[in-house]
Order: structure tokens, then C-alpha cells, then sequence
């Protein structure tokens, strides 16, 4: 499996490689791995099957035919309707920050591409682009992708890694969850397939929109997936909750995932699925 | 209860009812008198609501006596007809809804319930539902489609309940559902915020054809206390954030997210119940004869683009 | 208050009035009740509110404006696919019997008429009929009803008394569940309102078919309504079951039910149901 | 295991093991001796199963080693893809489905799993579905109809969950609604008795455009037990009751029930898994392949009329 395409700014050689080139630590069971075996292995924890989160190129890369995924909407970008400004400072500075530190517009990614030769319409989320959150302008990419699908007859994937709304926008991110459901609606009056495939984290107002109204719902193993936060939960009914309260797998038990499927399978399964939906 | 903010209303207040107490029939002078006092009352209110702080509106939103979704029933509807549970799960006392009377107008009325007193509060999850409302609500929607009934959802809670079996029985799950099916619903919505607009909470039932505040309703993506102890890392700066947060019926207008918002009573609508329940009707009469007129296809496809328009910039 | 209109067979005059002409007791507070009062009182206990079982007539005469009641289908009769006996005799026997008693050919009545002026199509299930089981007849009258409905553009409402399938017509009882069902999916095709009634008992496949997929649910009060019985669930789970399992008032607590009317109401909240659901 | 009333076969086939142990590797008059033992064997099985009574036919039917809806996958299917819960409320393991691969045509697959084990058995509730497993099945045959995929049901079931908790989450609602939805779903069903149909809880996956029972399948409005418990107020009077409620494949045929019968290999579906897929797989490639020619629309229509013609008479 190669599915991660080699960076194209490779690290300068320098004489001796550092160790942090060569070890990496799994941040949830502290184990130390070769950041080869960690990188052939997709980001996932042999040990512990924590699956690292990704970027959207990471992603683009692991689950489309080489070189075949193109932004449909690079153009838009983030807002600042509100003017807001909280204790650390402006939002938009905070912004601006973000897409310096991700090469982002926006916390989505949405283009077109193809799987094994299938088209389909991808949106991508990228927690590093502040925590993935939902804002105006992930709303409007996730809209613009849903009537590209629409255009072009292809089904629609939705990869989320969110951790809800973004205060910053207030009520106009907000909005984003009716916008992002309409657009969905709209797809399925075309009768066109809506896979949804929830990652570490897939909360909050993102769970609560677009992510659990799939004709399919796939979760990397152990995500975390919910509704409202576990301290709050915690809080409201003065009771500590069990250690899987919101993982994918909880969430299979509960009926709102079809099937979690490890990373290194996802591809596969993706164009299996699209076979069923009569994608070809 | 008066609010902190309505201190020295409260003052007067309290010298009108003694006045009255001394004086139970007043006349010539006397009649002056508390008629001076009154109008000292109803300018001071008319000042303080005039200006008032986010956070204060906030207040205002939460206040005990607000009229809630029964007392806009009983002051608007002439029947009504309530319908119980979702057929999946439960019947949610936190979401109520059913078939009402509004002049000759038959329409669906859907909204949370917070409860008066605090038995009623408990049963109501303090206006809080859990999927089995949010699902009623969307049974109800579905059935007012078939029957070409104008939905009138009215909105007012703190958010979708936070408790482990809401979770388990699929919070988002059913929040996610009403937002799509809402947006393709070939009937006319309306939603109205009277009280508090509680983020995915509220959305989950409204997203209409025409959105409506009242001028003392909030609406928020987070609790002022929430984003506070998130983004200022201290709860106690819930005026900060409420400000920040943008979150009047004022400043929502503005961002073009709702339609309009109908005026309160001087002093707010649980000083006014009678004449809240007049302004709101109005308002909705007028919208639901518009909305009427025109055919579900063309509804839905309005629908779409208006909030597809939401958070569009340039 | 007077829906039950006389009958037309009255009671030959007799000098003196008998005992049991004058007095009736209530079969579930055991309260002797005047036969005026209870009569007057629709067959309600005004003491413990039990609400009697009526006859189709007595339903008919209570719910439509009079003399409007027109059966559509009087000659369809009960069958005997299997030609089965028990231990207490044919099957055949039995019927005949239960025909002979109720005047009825199966458990059964469908037919047409007005609620305040409204036209609707309306089954009536009689419990005197072997115990309003659902039998092929039973499904071919309610299917007749609901095609009635379609072609006369009418709604239909179905008044269910029933203790579930009638074994002695083993499988072909058992089809019409989905029978009595399709019937019921054409009337939503054709996006009529279809309102079910449930009144004491409505179980098994009667309340596992068309009782429970009306546009709107209405029971009479203190009903039991259920899929399995009390007994098979206590011997099932090994617990006592609370008193009021299976009560109507239960249901509506558990979703299943939107309102408990009251006899002497239910008319009058038809009507007003029918003029929501846009009838004339 | 072998049921009551195949002692004699036990004990030839006692004598076959016997004989396999001393002679490990037959030749020439020995290889005879196994011959015939085995044709004997053979002769009795199709003699006994040639004439089942109901009540036998039941217990072949209900037969602990009896081929589940796993294994008709894993024989049948060379992919299977499994899709999990109701999206309301849980993941039921009595009632499991999923895409699967049929030689070329792409099928959604749905039934009860009985389970093997105990523990299997245990967390599939012996087969029992609970509302959630048929609303999962309903949820699954709603994206069938939307991928355009035709919808295989495998029944084997003793009835629906009689449970309080299936009940108070609406176990008659759910088959109700399943029964409806079938009626009207715009893509082929075929239905396939495997095992037990047990009233309710079977056709609440049954409604199909071909119905099909496996030869030694039963299907019944109650379990004879049930029956006779009420009927001849006898619990053991299940043979009697099996005989009257003509619950056999091929009387069930008779009175026109179902389309066509699967015929077991010799000795029923448990003693050859093999021959009991081949055949099932040929019938099922038949009707898949005439039922894909039929549009959606004329599928419904059809499936209306099929079911509306049960149980009329004259
Ligand atoms: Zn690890
Ligand atoms: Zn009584």
C-alpha cells in the first residue's frame, strides 16, 4: 500500500537524520514507532488501532486515483460577519493564522476526483484548520459541492473531523447546519448516493447536520462521535459515563453507524459501496 | 420578579401597589397621583428596554414569567388540538404540537415547552427535548404536508437536551433529519424564536420559509456562559461573550438570518401578555396569508435558495 | 346526548318491568348502574370511565349522522381455507354460530356515510364477531373499504376491536396483515387522510397491521392495545408488568398514540380531525 | 443430533461410523458393505422425509444444525457487505442485512439470524427481532429502493421479541410499518421461508413479489403450541394443531400463499448445506432475472394485486 503519495517538498538531506525523523510517539498509547513504519501504516497505531488524524491532501491522497482530485471551490474562504474578538484576540487574526499554518482557505476541502474509476464529489474537513469547525465558508464549500455532484450526476462523500460549530461566526455558523442539509436534500431529490464518513472528531453541530444524514455511515475506528460535549453530559445527569460513551463503536451498537472500516481498507470499501449505489 | 437591571422600576412598583393599598379608590388629586407614578413606571421601562445590554436581553429571553408556547396557544389559537408522541419512542412533554386555530387559518403548531412551575418544568426537561420530540416535531411537519397545513414552530429552549440517552437514542441523528426534511417540507413553515433560540436545539425546528424573533428573543450558536468558558476560559463573562456573540433579534436582523421581529410590550412580553399575543398574531396572520398563496414546489425551492444564501459572502 | 338511536325490535310490553330491564352492572367496578343511565351514558361507566365494547351499530350510530351508514360490501362472508376443526368442533360450526348471534357475516362492518355532513369511508370491527378476529373476510371488507375510499375520494377511518389473526384460517389470516396494509398504502398514494381508532382490546395482528399506521391514532380510554400478550411477555421476561401496560394511556406515553377521546367526544373530534385534514 | 423420528437412521448411521473406524481404507467386497449401507441410509432418510407429518416437519424446521441466513450468505454470496442499526435506536443482531453479490446482480440481503452457539443465540435473541431490527430491515429496503437494488429477504423466525421493552418501543408499529412499506417499495423483494415463519415477526420481512419456502420450512399464523394451548387447551396437542393450521410448504402452496418451493436435499437442508445452497441460489438467480426486467412501478402494482388476492374467495 502506498496510498500516501511522497510530499513533494521532500526535507532537505542534511548528514545525519534526527531522531524525530525517524522515531514517532502514537499519542494514544505512547508508543515509540518508526515514523516509516507510522507513515506505511497511514497514521494508524499498530498497537492500539488509534487512528491519527489526517490532513485533507493526506486523505485526497489515500482514498482518490492518483492525481485525479481537483478543488472545485478553492477560492472561498473564511468571514468574519460578526467582527468578533474574544480574550486571545481578533477572530479574523486567528484566521488568518490558519491558513498560513494549513495552506487553507477554509476548514473543507471539496473537489471532484475519482475512485478507481469512479467520479465522485469529495468534501474533505481538516481538523487543523481551527479544530474543523463549521463556519460560513465550510458551509458554503460543503453547499458547492453538493450541487457539483448535483451537475455532474456523482455521488457525494463527506469526510468530517469536526468539533462543531465555530463561535466566532456566531448565528451565521450556526446556519451552516439547515444550509449544508438543504443542499443534501437537494442531492437526494437528484437520487444521487451520499456517503458520510465520520473521523476523530465528528461533533457538535457537524454531527447534529450533514454527517448523519448519509444514505451510509462509515466512522474510522474509535473516532469520537456525539452529539454534546462528555463534561457537559457529565454534568447534566451527575453520572460519570462508560470509557466508549461516543466511539464509532458505541455508535454502531446504537444503530447510527453502518460499519467502521480501518483506513487502510477505506478505498476499497468506498468503491465497493459506489459499485452497489450504481456509480460507475 | 423584576431582573437586576429593573432595580428602580421595582421602586416604583412597589410605591404604586402601597398607594394603592391606601388609596383603593382614589380620586380627583389622587387619581393624578397614580397616574403620574404609572407613567413614571412605563418611561422608565420604555428607557431601560430601549437600551438594553445583550446580556440583559438575555435575562429578558430566560425570564420566568416569559410567555411560553401554551400561553401563545392559548392567546393566539382559537382550538387546538394537541398530538402526542413520535411512534418510535416516546411522547416528549418538551415538545409539544398539534392542529390549532388561528382566525380562520387551520395550521400545525410545533415548539418546546419549558415548563411553568417546577413540576412541569421536570417533565418538560426545562424546554430541553430529547430525538423522540425532535422526531414528533418532524412526524407532525410530515403530517401538516400531507394535510397542506402551514407549519408555526415556536422556538424557545436552552438546547437539545445533554443527557446520555438523548445520545444514545440519537440526538444529532434526529436534529441532522429535521434540518434536511425541514428544508424540502412542501408545506409553509414558519418559525418564530419567542424566547430562547438555543442553538442546534433550536434550528432543529427552524428553518422556515419566514423567520421571526421576538425584539427580547435570542439566538444563539452557544449559550453567552458556554462560548464564555470556552473562548474567554472564565463562565462569568457571559456579557462579553453575549456581546461578542451578536445574539439580539437587532444584530440577527442585520446578518439578514431572520425576517423580521415583532415588537414586545414596553417592559417586555411577561409584563404584557395580551398585548404580545396581539402583536405576534398579527405578524403571523400576515405571513401565513402570503405564504399560502404560494405552491409547495415552489416553497421548498425558496426555502432552499434562502438559506443556501445563509453565510454567502461577496 | 342521544347517538344511539332505538332499536328497531323494542322490547315486547310487558306489565311488570324485570330486574335486569332496569339495572345493569359495570363489568369492571362492578357499580349497578340504572340501564337508563348506562344507555344514555353511550355504555360508559360514569363511575370508573370503562368504556363497554359496542356493536358495529351502536359505533355507527354513535359516530355518523343518522340513517347515512350504507354498508358497501354486506354479502363478503367468512371463509374456511383450511377446513379446520379444533378441539371443540369445525370451524364452519362456529361461524355460523357467531353469524347467527351478531346478524353479522364476518367481524366486520365497512361502509359509507356523513360525519357532520363530511363523507367518509368507515370499518367498524365488532368483538361479537369471534372476538373481532381478522380473518379473510375481515381483510377483504377493510381492503374494499380502503379501494371505496380511493375511488370516492374519501377518507377512512377503521374502528378496531380485536384480539389479533384468527387461527382457524392459519396463513391466509396471517396475509392479511400485509393484505389490509397495501390496501392502506394505496390510499396514500392517492393522499388520503386515514385516521385509526383503537378501542378495547386492539392486539396482535390487528395491531401489528392497519391499527397502527393511520395519519393519526386516537384509542378510546383505558383500551388494551398491544402486540404480544400480557401473559407470553410476563412468562418472556419473568417479571410482573405494571397495571397499566397496554392501556391506551400507556401507549400515548410511549409515542403510539396521539389522544384518548372519549366515546361521547369522538365524533365531534372526527369531524374536527377531518376539517384539519381538509375534508368537506 | 437427530430428531425422534429418525432413530432408525441413527442407528445405521452409528453402524457406518463403526464400520468407517475398522475398515479406514475399504476395498473391494468391504467398499460394497459401506455401499449399501449407505444407500440404506439414503432410503430411509428419503422414505421418512418423503412422508413428515406438520409437527415433524416443524421440528426439521426448527433443527439446531439447520442452515441460518449466515450461512445462505457465506453458501450463496461471494460478497457480502453488512450494514448495521435503525439510525433511532440500536443495532439489532437478530435481524442482520446487508449488500451481497449474487454471481453478477448486486442484491441487498435482509432476515433474522437465529444464531449457532449460545452466545450467539443469546445476543440475537434465538431470532426474535425487536422493533429496532425491523426498522433496520425497513431502512435497508428504503436504500435498496434507492440504489435500485432488488431486496432478498431470508425468514426464520419463532415469532417477533414478545419482550417489554420491544413492546413499549412499538413491536406492532414497526411490523405495521414494514407490511406498508413493502406493499409499495419500488424495487423486486423475493421472500424466502428458510426456516420457521413465525406469524407477525415473519411477514414483517415477507411481503415479496415471489414468495418461496424451503420443502421443509413451515410458516404459520401461530406455533403450534400457541395454538393448540388455546384451541385444544393442550399445550401438547402441537401435532394435532400442526396438522390443522396446514403450516407445510406444500400446503401453503396449495392454498397459493407462496409461489414456489425449494426442494432440501435428501434428509433435509441441515444434512447438506451444499445441495440446500445450490438449490436456493438457482431459484433465487431465476426470479431475480425475470424480476429485473418488470419496472418499479409495475413491481408495486403487481405486488398490490398479489397480496390483495390472498384469502378472497369465490
Ligand atoms: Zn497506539
Ligand atoms: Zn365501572
Amino acid at each position: 500500500m502506498a496510498w500516501f503519495h511522497k510530499s513533494k517538498e521532500a526535507a532537505p538531506k542534511s548528514e545525519a537524520p534526527k531522531k524525530e525523523d525517524i522515531w514517532t510517539q502514537c499519542p494514544a498509547c505512547k508508543a515509540h514507532i518508526y515514523k516509516e513504519e507510522w507513515d506505511r501504516n497511514l497514521k494508524v497505531c499498530d498497537r492500539c488501532h488509534f487512528h491519527e488524524r489526517l490532513t485533507w491532501e493526506e486523505r485526497a491522497n489515500l482514498l482518490m486515483d492518483e492525481g485525479t482530485f481537483v478543488e472545485i471551490c478553492p477560492k472561498v474562504s473564511w468571514n468574519d460577519p460578526l467582527k468578533f474578538s474574544d480574550s486571545k484576540g481578533p477572530y479574523a487574526e486567528k484566521a488568518i493564522e490558519n491558513c498560513a499554518k494549513t495552506g487553507m482557505k477554509e476548514s473543507v476541502a471539496v473537489g471532484s476526483g475519482k475512485i478507481k474509476g469512479i467520479k465522485t464529489s469529495m468534501a474533505i474537513m481538516d481538523f487543523r484548520f481551527m479544530g474543523g469547525s463549521l463556519a460560513s465558508g465550510t458551509g458554503e464549500k460543503i453547499l458547492l459541492g453538493a450541487l457539483y455532484a448535483i451537475k455532474h450526476k456523482q455521488p457525494y462523500i463527506i469526510i468530517s473531523a469536526s468539533g462543531g460549530a465555530r463561535m466566532h461566526e456566531g448565528i451565521v455558523s450556526l446556519m451552516q447546519m439547515p444550509k449544508t442539509c438543504a443542499a443534501l436534500a437537494q442531492l437526494r431529490e437528484a437520487n444521487l448516493p451520499y456517503i458520510s464518513i465520520m473521523t476523530d472528531p465528528t461533533t457538535g453541530g457537524v454531527s447534529a447536520s450533514f454527517a448523519m444524514v448519509g444514505d451510509i455511515h462509515i466512522a474510522e475506528p474509535r473516532s469520537l462521535i456525539g452529539f454534546a460535549g462528555r463534561r457537559v453530559i457529565e454534568e447534566t445527569i451527575k453520572q460519570k459515563l462508560p470509557d466508549d460513551f461516543q466511539t464509532a463503536e458505541y455508535l454502531v451498537e446504537h444503530g447510527f453507524v453502518d460499519m467502521i472500516v480501518h483506513r487502510k481498507d477505506m478505498r476499497e470499501m468506498l468503491f465497493k459501496i459506489l459499485k452497489y449505489a450504481g456509480c460507475r | 420578579m423584576s431582573l437586576d437591571f429593573e432595580k428602580e422600576v421595582a421602586d416604583v412598583e412597589a410605591k404604586i401597589a402601597e398607594f394603592k393599598t391606601q388609596n383603593p379608590e382614589p380620586t380627583g388629586v389622587l387619581v393624578k397621583e397614580l397616574n403620574r407614578l404609572e407613567t413614571e413606571r412605563s418611561d422608565m421601562l420604555k428607557k431601560i428596554y430601549a437600551s438594553l445590554t445583550p446580556w440583559q436581553t438575555v435575562q429578558v429571553a430566560r425570564h420566568p414569567e416569559r410567555p411560553l408556547i401554551r400561553d401563545f396557544i392559548q392567546g393566539i389559537c382559537s382550538e387546538f388540538i394537541e398530538l402526542h408522541g413520535d411512534r418510535l419512542f416516546g411522547d416528549d412533554h418538551g415538545m409539544i404540537g398539534g392542529f390549532a386555530m388561528i382566525d380562520d387559518h387551520r395550521v400545525m403548531i410545533i415548539g418546546q415547552q419549558k415548563g411553568k412551575d417546577l413540576e412541569e418544568k421536570i417533565k418538560c426537561n426545562f424546554g430541553q427535548a430529547c430525538p423522540e420530540g425532535y422526531r414528533k416535531a418532524l412526524r407532525l411537519m410530515k403530517l401538516a404536508e400531507k394535510f397542506n397545513l402551514p407549519v408555526i414552530t415556536f422556538i424557545d429552549t436552552p438546547g437539545a437536551f445533554p443527557g446520555r440517552d438523548a445520545e444514545e437514542r440519537g440526538q444529532a441523528e434526529a436534529i441532522a433529519r429535521n434540518l434536511l426534511e425541514m428544508s424540502a417540507l412542501k408545506t409553509p413553515i414558519i418559525a418564530l424564536v419567542t424566547g430562547e433560540g438555543g442553538s442546534g436545539g433550536a434550528i432543529g425546528i427552524g428553518v422556515g420559509d419566514i423567520v421571526l424573533m421576538l425584539s427580547n428573543a435570542v439566538y444563539s450558536v452557544i449559550s453567552p456562559e458556554g462560548c464564555a468558558s470556552i473562548l474567554w476560559r472564565d463562565g462569568t463573562k457571559a456579557d462579553e461573550a453575549a456581546n461578542a456573540l451578536k445574539i439580539t433579534s437587532k444584530s440577527i436582523l442585520q446578518l439578514k438570518i431572520i425576517d423580521e421581529i415583532i415588537p414586545e410590550p414596553v417592559g417586555g412580553a411577561h409584563r404584557d401578555y395580551a398585548g404580545t399575543m396581539k402583536a405576534t398574531k398579527k405578524v403571523l396572520l400576515k405571513h401565513i396569508t402570503t405564504l399560502k398563496k404560494i405552491t409547495p414546489r415552489k416553497l421548498s425551492s425558496r426555502r432552499f435558495e434562502k438559506f443556501a444564501a445563509m453565510g454567502r459572502f461577496k
